[in-house]
Order: C-alpha cells, then structure tokens, then sequence
C-alpha cells in the first residue's frame, strides 16, 4: 500500500508486523482524511436530498483521484528532497 | 506487504480483523460528529425538531452512500498504484 | 454503553476485551467530541468571564441531549440501512 | 458490559484505569490548544501579553467548567439510555 | 517532558512505562498541534515560494514561545484550581 | 524521566524507536491532507492541473521547512523549561 515499506534486511517478525501495523494504521487514517475532505469539497450540506447526486458523484471519482496524485507527487517531492539533504535525518 | 511470510501473514489477518470493529465504530462516530455539526444547530429546546431530524436522516444516508463511493475509488486507485509499482 | 456489542456466541476473552476496548475508545473519542462540538456551539469566545453563565449553562445541557437523540437516531438509521441491504458488507 | 464474567470484568477495569491518564492528559491538551487558538494570536513579541494571559486564565477556567458540566450531562444521559435498552 | 509525571511511590514497572508511554504520545500529540496551529496562524497558504520566509519564521518562533508560556500557565491554573477543590476528583 | 531504571529505560526507548515510523507516517499525512486542502480545489478534471501541481510541490516543501523549524524551537523551549523544573 502506497509502496512504502521499503528493504529492510534482517529484521524481526516483530518488527516487521509493527511496520505493517503501521502502514495498516496510515492507510486508514488516510482514508478517513480523504472522505472527510472530499466531502467538504464535494457534498452540498443542505440535505435535501438522501442520495449522492451525479454531480456529486462526479466530483467525488475526482477528488479521490485527485488525491492519489496529490499522494504520489509529495512522496517524490519528499524523497527528493530528503536525497538532497535539505533536510533533518529525518526520512 | 509480500514481505511476510505466511506465518507472519496469518499474523497480520488477525490485527486486520482486530482493527476492522474499530473502523466501524470510526466510521460510525465521524457520522454522527458531521450530521449532529451539520444539521443541528437550534438550542431553544431540548429535543431534536422534525426539522433536524429529517436533516439527520438525510445526512447520515448520505454520508453512507458517500464513503461507500469514495471507498470503492479508493480500492481501484490503490490497486492501480500497486500495479504501476510493479511494473518499475 | 451506547447498545453496541450484540450477542456473539463463542468468542474468546480476548476477543470480548478487544470489543469492549474498542467501545470503551468509542465512548471516550464520542465524549471529546461532544465537548468540542457544544464548546463551538454553545460557549461565547470572547472570555471576559470564567463561569459558564446561565444561558450557556441551558445551551451546553439542550447540546448534550440533542447529541444523544442524535446518536440514537442515527443508529436506528443504519441498521434500517443495513437490512435493506442498500449497503456493502459492513455493518 | 453484563457479558463479560468477573475475570474479564477485572481485566477491563485495569484497561479503564490505564486510560485514565491518557484521558487526562487528552483534556489537558485540548485545553491548552483552544485556549492558545483562541487567545493568542498576536505575534509582534514572543511573550504572552497581559491581555492574553488574562484571555487564557479565564479560558481554561470556563473549558474545565464547561466539560465538567458535559461530562455529568453525558452521564445522565448515559444511564438513561441504557434503562432503555433494558426495558426492551 | 512538561515536568508530569510527579512521584508516585512503589508503582509497578509496567505503570511506570504505561505512564512514559502515555506521556511520550501527549508530546507527540502536542507538538502535531502545535505544527498545525502555528502552521494557520504563521504561514501564508497562497504557496508562491517554497520558503518560510523572514516574516513567517520570526512568527513561528514566537508562536512556539507563547504556545510553551500557555502552556506553563495552563498548567498553573489547573493546579490552583484543582486544590481549591472547585473540581471534580479529576487531577 | 528519571524515575525509570536501566532496564525500563531501554525499555522505554525501544517504544520511542516503535513509534517513530508512526511519526513520520503522522508527518507525511498531515502534509498531504494540509496540501490537498490548500491547493486543489477544482474538480472540473480528474488530473491534477499544472497549477495545483506547482502547489502542492510549494507547499510540501514549506510544510517540511516549517516542521523543521517548529521541532527545533520545540526542543530548544523543552530543554529550558526542564531546566527550570529542576532549579525549583
């Protein structure tokens, strides 16, 4: 999932599940993000309606598409970046 | 994640699992925090009007549908990401 | 606490710990959020008094109260929601 | 709650009081963040003005006030609901 | 960290770590409040530079002061408050 | 924490080093959503636009520089006040 994980040679079980756990744990609060942010983007707050309307529909495929773009740009923006040494250790 | 092994992938099942009534009650709280914010605003009395509640059940519909759609995008894009990944 | 759990024949202790915890954490993130939300409905921003004065003290108790409805409702919702079968495997 | 037998019951009262200090130290920070959102936010110095610190006092007062009063409301409301549930 | 903690006489190892580990998450908690808090009030969200400029860095260092000073005295009055007894049991 | 012996230290700092992945998995979503929400906000395309692409490449590279700052100035305002706490 979004490709990270990455080589790790040697290490535990353990660690290993922590690492998924993480990533797990990520993905998850990232799919939360995304329906909370393209729903204030996309859906009309004024509830007339019980259904997603087409509109809405439309613009939803393209928030999450968007999103995933957004996503990949900064993971080579931040890698990058962290190649560059402009920052921390952090990376 | 085909960094695990079998034994390690059972591992994972489980806290999966484990996670997945969590998420529920994630996606359950989140409704009620944006219907209540959204729909519920009138604080003369102390019941819901009919007003609010047709907005609520309204809302909460929707927020379902919603988050059924953006889920199932969600699933597509994340298979095509691991697929462009593969290819490299 | 909120009816949640159901009956779930045969399931291990740790299982049972794990739902309760889980509820346990639904019920505490739920009450945060009940405070910020009346916080932000309810309580003048202004501070030139420390006392929550009368009126708020009335909009804070109507808040609690119509959160509950609320839950409540929104409970009944979902369960309709999910024997109509209008929704994935969840629920 | 009723499901759990005493041995499990033990359990998740340790799990309570575990949580407990989390609980706190949650409130502690969401007081601090409000209070510093809504009261400071001039920044020609980089320290708190009197003006501010007054505005934080008062505000963290009336926060703890405030979720005092939710907290008891939450509770009655609580048990209110669970009678209800029994009674089904 | 915050100086919490306190002295707490023959407390098992395991509340002495719960207790590091819940403290060590309220830091974390607080500095990701404290990126994002600063974040809305220093940093201009048109994005025509990749830079915190000159103005917006002497902004964040200040805001960072007065986020540990409303800190401290939160702190403060949370004691003196605690010990008037005008709260609950908690403290 | 100095109330921690050897052995909890190092227990200690085994979960400091278990949550740092955390952290920077914490960093790297906020940083999406914050440039996600300042920089895309039309939805008349399914791509993202050269614009919000110039965006969003400003504005994460910002939002690192930011945090960098910030987590300085946080460890430097950490050391002070625990020397203070220790002079009492």
């Amino acid at each position: 999932m979004f490709g990270l994980g990455g080589a790790a040679p040697q290490v535990s079980s353990q660690q290993k599940l922590q690492a998924a756990e993480a990533e797990l744990d990520m993905v998850t609060g990232m799919f939360n993000q995304l329906v909370s942010q393209c729903h204030n983007k996309c859906i009309n707050k004024s509830y007339s309606e019980s259904d997603v309307n087409k509109q809405e529909a439309l613009c939803l495929d393209r928030c999450v598409s968007k999103y995933f773009e957004t996503n990949v740009q900064v993971g080579e923006n931040m890698q990058k970046l962290g190649q560059s040494g402009a920052f921390m250790g952090r990376q | 994640m085909d960094q695990l092994n079998v034994k390690e992938q059972q591992e994972f099942q489980k806290l999966v699992e484990q996670k997945q009534m969590k998420d529920f009650m994630n996606l359950y709280s989140n409704l009620v925090s944006r219907c209540f914010d959204d729909c519920v605003n009138d604080f003369t009395s102390a019941n819901l009007t009919t007003k609010e509640s047709t907005c609520i059940s309204k809302c909460s519909e929707k927020f379902l549908k919603h988050s059924e759609r953006v889920g199932q995008r969600f699933q597509e894009q994340n298979a095509l990401l691991m697929q462009n990944l593969q290819k490299r």
